[in-house]
């Protein structure tokens, strides 16, 4: 299997994760590793267990067993707050809003801004327009509940939340997936900028093209295990595709056995 | 046989119920009977459990505080099949197979009128009744009525407000008593307020507006706490019915019924046929007694309420005999 | 279950073979817990009261003190299920009971059979009617039912006293108490016994033809033996069940009385209440609602008439309840059903309705009123004072509730 | 508002400039139409009472009414909002203001200040550590509020009458019957000036501050006459509260009686807690939590201890209620308290707070708790039957809030 | 404006649409219009409009203007019900499933199957597979509420939902967006094979080669406004977004004065 950069300790590194729910068998024994200012495109069919091995990285559900290593060290993620803790900010792929509060709420909820120990509003509408400016989202009200948002400009808030706040580790679960063209590049163009600054990113997507433009690796998960590995520059798209799809490395290969790279 | 009464209590919220349930039970145990009971908590429905589940667990005979005397009355025919005898405790059960021992509820009524009539002969009168959802709340104010009806008649009385206690709860009474006297601009000469609890919500309402103590108020029960505001002078009196006779009454001739004794054959029973209905039934009714400022001291020698609970913060020339 | 392995994407072409006998039983492990519970508090009365509890006689009277609220707490789920509420249940209870009592020994002179049925015809369609209008004010104008039912609570309340200025009407046609469980109100051995064999009958027979069906049809069944096991458990808790109310006898004849009324009563409402919810659109779709009413919607069902519906509903039971009560205590009282909304929510929230809405169990319901009753029952045999009475009740609830919160919990990992 | 015409994507760059007065003000119209339908209420009962309704003495009456409620109101908005409900509080008030009056009268033998504050401190205390347990409950253990709180509204009325054998107490200490607003529970003229001057200049300051503030960041501000009009009347408002307030002589002096301390009480929770909602931490993650559970806790909040700190709060403020009542009646009694529960929630309903979780105001329920007490006190002058008083106070309610649904409704088109 | 083939009357029409909530235009004066046998992609930034618009013809909000037509005839849509019984079926973006229901009763919900006046759970389960099936869609138990799926696994549902009830319209608000690359695949291949029935299909994507590939025509939206509309063999897809993000048909024509075609 692939790993990070030699010599260098991953950022986040999963060993042997396990998790199940009521008999359906989430994940099985899953390892997979990030170094920094990587992206790490995570591949696989509906209901292959990407959003649950994203849900444990950042503290939203706890492994029945595993580890989790952030720079080697074992490090126990107990709740989302130990997560972001440890500065990793996740976009969830059900957004995770809170549909009666306000589009700056949202933003810098857990984490408002405060001026003498109250609620400095003032400084995080202004501050929640910055970020969203970035993403060329259209919004036409800022102090009006999120909940009759569409669904690309709730979606761009799960995203100014996650972004807002400087990450090591930004895991993104299909973070385009409701947005427009213009607004897709925006979040690239981020992607990058981020990556340049050392960030590492997974980065969960259905679109191969994008996951090809952004990701240095990439790794495909089938029925809760992970299928195998790749650096995009080693491999095609209809490579990939086909591990998607049959759930095997091309050419026969043990997934465990013979890594690609 | 061994004798178990049975007591269904219709509920305990006032404190006199623990006085009768302490004479039942100690004069039940002078005569080796066993007691159980069962508190329907102002429900109806509840009492009628009860009194089944006391014939389960083995009545011989039952005491009934009836919480509604209509209501009540399947409980008794299926005690009737069952051969137990029962006795309507303090409220009438019209059934000639209950006994009926009590301080009758309609003349507690006109006590309270009369102490209110000679302390105040004319002027605006008020009625603190009791719960709107037990009929002896009713009976009561029929009873004040009557003895008032004829200085209502010529005028020298007014009724200007009467509202209904909800649950028999102090803290309703008061408000409702605020808004008579609101209503009436302080000109209010008299309160007849059904029992000590709701008194006691009348007297902080008139303490309020200064008039605690000089507006005569009446009551029923001789709570402690109403006879301590009746030794301050807040209170003018209440009507006591020393439970403690009518429980240890009660429970001789639970006793009697239970070994085989007729109702009409206890010894000093009556027939009383004064219900709503005239049903006959056997009877032996105690006299309630007017408890004012004059005759505390009664309750003292009567070791129902102690001299330092009644005399609590009384000093000074106004303090009534039974305090110096 | 392990993760399936066949070809078919959905994984379902395939009948699922289940592994241990406890999930073929496929029991829902809430009503599982539910009777456990059930079981182990009669078992601790039975050992307190030194044997009262469990006798024929004092569970004949916990079936009838259960009556009420098991009448009207099914249909309390499917109104809490629908992210409502009704407080005003406890007054329809007392308002048409009373209106009942009055039809029944002023309207009808004579004690008639047909006096009887017109009263209780005359206090359901009432009952039905204010539940109905309720139900349309919440549909159509979109008032919070808490307040339209508060409102409810307060006038109706209003109106029992009103109907005869708190005067308590008495007694009733001998036919109407027949609907109380008293001394004539229970249907006796042999009819008892009709009516066991006959629901053991269908029981048998319904079983059969699932079975059979889904056999035909390849869809998955319990092996042989299980069902067997299944089968032969509620056909032995019917027999039980008839036997223990032919246990007590007529103090007066000595025959047995067989099952009340108001329990027979409960019991249909309760299976025919299982059956909307399990068997038809109406009950799908107030599940639908519950969880999504925006989905409901969209999917084309008609909401603001499925609430009317419901809440029709709910007043129809709350009658029936009255007059149940009504016929108990032989007498229309205003007070009657004081409170009882509160009984029913408790006994539809321990039997696992969740408030959210959505989420809600018929059975469950049934068994946490006869939870709430038992619990009532016992300690009255135990002769504790009431406010001690009180404390336990709070505290057995609490824990109860509590170990199958937790249970559940495990079970889901 | 036109849609936004200018470049920047969120159109938020530039201020809005809004049209209306009335948008301006940016009032909630919720807020504005209880006030009117209150306003409504109390002519009707003028004009119906021949002017004693509104008159100083009935208004400073009418608020000490209102202050057991209005003290419990704001904590059960914070419960609700979190998708909770607490049936407790009635018992806790009951059993707390039992405690109190054991202590007060039993444990400090004389008539100190500091016997009275060391009882009110004792049964705060005790209500908090209540109200924590049963939020302790709640939020580890995962059972559902109703049942934790109905266990709680049991065991505490049993516990407020084993206190004392259901035996009520009194007199309590004159210093304590201060909480109560009696005679000497009023501040008197000098104190009302004193306090009324205070709160008019902190309104003045925190209007003009806020103003210049979001003016230099560049932020969009009413105009100058709009802002000067909303100023204005919080400031009448104020004054007119003092006037009414000290326009209600003491009997014996014929000297103003001012605020009563239980109406002080009242008005200081309410703008703290209405602080709390708006400007603290605590209180956006309360309603977070309403709005959606799983996103409070994503967000890194720390959920289970919001919930105890919620349920602590409102045992407190229970508690606290119970002091007033307790003083007011000056005696504890077993059944203080009784059903307190309901008027509360009721009152937190009326206000728009939605059973469902995630919307609530605390000004609201406020005015929910003034309606319901007006709409009583009124009634009583009139002296309408018990019975009448239910079914009117339950049609306005109805109404009231049918009214304000369907204004909304239009609004938002 | 591109207007389907000529002479024949159009499936479905608006004239004139418009909706506003308290203040927000989201819609104004909408022209659509579709032919049987036809896919229009209906493209455009986040919070343009779309979903608000298709709503409209689905019956879920009611036009505060404007007109909707079926086959030359004017239809009010006053509900979901109605639209439904009127052909149009709808597969909505939020995908408005009742999480506490199994997948059966998902897609049967509103038109269970019955037999005997009673639900007939058996068949219902049995059809859910057959179309479950034909989307190669991974569910570990049919008889589990749906309400922790994956949201590729929810998106089926909601689109098994659609299809399964033989539809004349048949309204896809982003049907794909959580969808994998095979699932996607069957997705697509199921428009092709309904547009061959006859089916007219609104499709709202982002995805624009997905739309050139599956689309007759596009019509673009910006703040609520028809920015215009063009047939798919006519533009390119560069062309297409200029109008997405500039609002303008390329050109510098206004948009109602000269159609692309
Ligand atoms: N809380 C849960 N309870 C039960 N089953 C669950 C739960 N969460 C996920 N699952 C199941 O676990 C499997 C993996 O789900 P997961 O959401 O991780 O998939 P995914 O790879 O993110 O899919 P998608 O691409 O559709 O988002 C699915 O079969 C799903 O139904
Ligand atoms: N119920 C509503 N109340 C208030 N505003 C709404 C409502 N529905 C939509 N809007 C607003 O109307 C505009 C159009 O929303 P719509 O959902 O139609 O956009 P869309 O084109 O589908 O966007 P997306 O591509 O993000 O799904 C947005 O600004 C949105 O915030
Ligand atoms: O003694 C009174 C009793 O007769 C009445 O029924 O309830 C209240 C008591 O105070
Ligand atoms: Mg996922
Ligand atoms: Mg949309």
């Amino acid at each position: 299997m692939t790993s990070p950069p030699h010599g260098s300790i991953p950022l986040i590194e999963t060993r042997g994760l396990s998790k199940s729910f009521g008999g359906v068998h989430a994940l099985e024994n899953v390892a997979v590793s990030l170094a920094p200012g990587e992206v790490l495109g995570l591949l696989g069919h509906n209901g292959a267990g990407k959003s649950t091995l994203i849900k444990m990285l950042s503290g939203a559900y706890t492994a029945d067993s595993g580890q989790i290593l952030m720079n080697g060290q074992e490090v126990r993620l107990t709740s989302p707050r130990t997560a972001q803790r440890l500065g990793i900010e996740t976009i969830y792929q059900n957004l995770a809003l809170a549909d009666n509060l306000d589009v700056a709420s949202n933003i810098f909820l857990g984490r408002e801004l405060l001026r003498g120990g109250v609620l400095d509003e003032d400084s995080m509408e202004l501050e929640a327009r910055k970020v969203l400016d970035r993403l060329k989202v259209n919004l036409p009200d800022l102090k009006k509940p999120v909940f009759n948002l569409s669904g690309g400009q709730r979606q761009c808030i799960a995203i100014s939340r996650a972004i807002y706040f400087k990450a090591k580790v930004l895991i993104m679960d299909e973070p385009t997936a409701a947005l427009g063209p213009q607004e897709t590049e925006q979040v690239n163009a981020l992607i990058r900028s981020l990556k340049q600054e050392g960030v590492g990113i997974f980065l969960i997507s259905h679109d191969l093209h994008d996951v090809f433009d952004l990701a240095d690796r990439v790794t495909v998960m089938k029925n809760g295990r992970v299928v195998g590995s790749a650096r995009t520059d080693a491999v095609t798209q209809d490579e990939v595709l086909e591990m998607i799809i049959a759930g095997k490395v091309p050419g026969q290969l043990s997934p465990s056995a013979a890594p690609l790279h | 046989q061994k004798v178990v009464v049975g007591v269904s209590w219709s509920n305990f919220q006032e404190e006199r119920w623990k006085t009768d349930e302490a004479a039942i039970k100690t004069q039940l145990a002078k005569s080796g009977a066993t007691y159980i009971s069962a508190d329907a908590q102002s429900s109806n429905e509840k009492q009628v459990s009860d009194i089944e589940s006391l014939i389960t667990r083995g009545a011989t005979v039952l005491i009934v505080l009836a919480q509604d005397s209509e209501a009540i009355l399947p409980a008794v025919a299926k005690a009737k099949a069952e051969g137990i005898p029962v006795i309507s405790y303090d409220r009438l059960i019209e059934d000639p197979w209950a006994f009926y021992i009590s301080f009758d509820n309609k003349e507690v009524g006109r006590l309270q009128a009369r102490m209110i009539l000679s302390a105040k002969p004319r002027g605006n009168y008020v009625f603190v009744k009791g719960s709107p959802s037990d009929p002896n709340a009713t009976l009561l104010y029929a009873g004040q009525l009557e003895v008032l009806a004829a200085a209502l008649k010529s005028g020298a009385i007014k009724n200007v407000g009467n509202q209904f206690t909800e649950g028999w709860q102090p803290e309703i009474a008061q408000r409702n008593m605020e808004q008579f006297l609101t209503a009436n601009q302080n000109k209010i000469d008299a309160v007849v307020a059904s029992n000590d609890g709701t008194a006691g919500g009348a007297v902080a309402a008139l303490a309020s507006v200064g008039l605690a103590g000089k507006v005569p108020v009446s009551g029923q029960d001789a709570d402690k706490a109403a006879l301590n505001r009746i030794a301050l002078g807040l209170q003018t009196g209440t009507v006591w019915k020393d439970s403690r006779t009518l429980g240890t009454e009660a429970a001789k001739i639970a006793v009697q019924l239970a070994k085989g004794t007729k109702v009409a054959s206890v010894t000093g029973s009556k027939l009383f046929s004064g219900g709503p209905r005239k049903v006959g039934v056997s009877s032996i009714l105690l006299k309630p007694v007017v408890i004012t400022k004059a005759n505390l001291g009664t309750l003292i020698t009567a070791k129902w309420a102690s001299k330092a609970e009644i005399c609590k913060g009384v000093s000074g020339t106004a303090a009534p005999a039974a305090c110096r | 279950m392990t993760r399936l392995k066949n070809d078919s994407p959905s994984g379902l072409t395939e009948p699922v073979s289940r592994s241990s006998v406890l999930a073929q039983l496929n029991l829902n492990g809430r009503l599982v817990f539910m009777v456990l519970a059930i079981a182990g508090i009669w078992l601790a009365f039975h050992l307190l009261t030194q044997g009262t509890f469990l006798t024929s006689r004092n569970l004949w009277n916990l079936s009838v003190q259960t009556a009420s609220v098991g009448v009207m707490v099914s249909g309390m789920v499917l109104i809490i299920v629908m992210r409502n509420i009704d407080l005003s249940i406890g007054s329809i209870l007392g308002f048409s009971g009373m209106a009942m009592a009055v039809i029944n020994t002023r309207i009808f002179p004579q004690d008639t059979w047909w006096g009887a049925v017109l009263t209780l015809l005359l206090g359901l369609a009432l009952g039905t009617l204010v539940g109905v209008i309720q139900g349309t004010w919440v549909a159509t104008l979109g008032v919070p039912s808490f307040i339209v039912t508060l409102g409810g609570l307060l006038m109706f309340r209003g109106g029992a006293w009103l109907l005869t200025s708190g005067q308590t009407v008495a007694p009733l046609s001998e036919s109407f108490q027949v609907l109380g469980g008293g001394l004539n109100g229970s249907i006796g051995g042999p009819w008892s016994w009709a009516v066991g064999g006959l629901l053991m009958a269908a029981l048998l027979w319904t079983d059969l033809r699932t079975y059979q069906q889904r056999a035909r049809r390849g869809l998955p069944n319990r092996s042989v033996p299980v069902q067997a096991l299944f089968t032969g458990g509620s056909l032995l808790l019917v027999l039980g069940f008839i036997l223990v109310m032919n246990g007590y006898a007529d103090p007066r004849s000595g025959l047995p009385r067989g099952i009340p009324v108001p329990v027979l009563i409960m019991l249909a409402v309760t299976a025919l209440m299982m059956w909307v919810v399990r068997a038809t659109r109406f009950g799908r779709y107030v599940f639908a609602y519950g969880g999504n009413p925006e989905a409901a919607r969209l999917a084309g069902i008609n909401t603001q008439q499925l609430t009317i519906v419901v809440f029709g509903l709910m007043g129809l039971l709350a009658a029936l309840a009255g007059a149940i009560q009504t016929a108990r205590l032989n007498a229309g009282t205003n007070s009657t059903g004081t409170l009882a909304e509160l009984s029913v929510i408790a006994a539809a929230v321990i039997g696992g309705t969740s408030l959210a809405g959505g989420t809600g169990s018929i059975p469950g319901a049934f068994l946490g009123a006869v939870l709430m009753a038992s619990l009532i029952n016992g300690m009255l045999l135990l002769d504790l004072p009431s406010a001690w009475q009180n404390v336990v009740q709070g505290l057995v609830l609490m824990l109860a509730v509590t170990l199958d919160v937790v249970m559940q919990k495990r079970r889901a990992k």
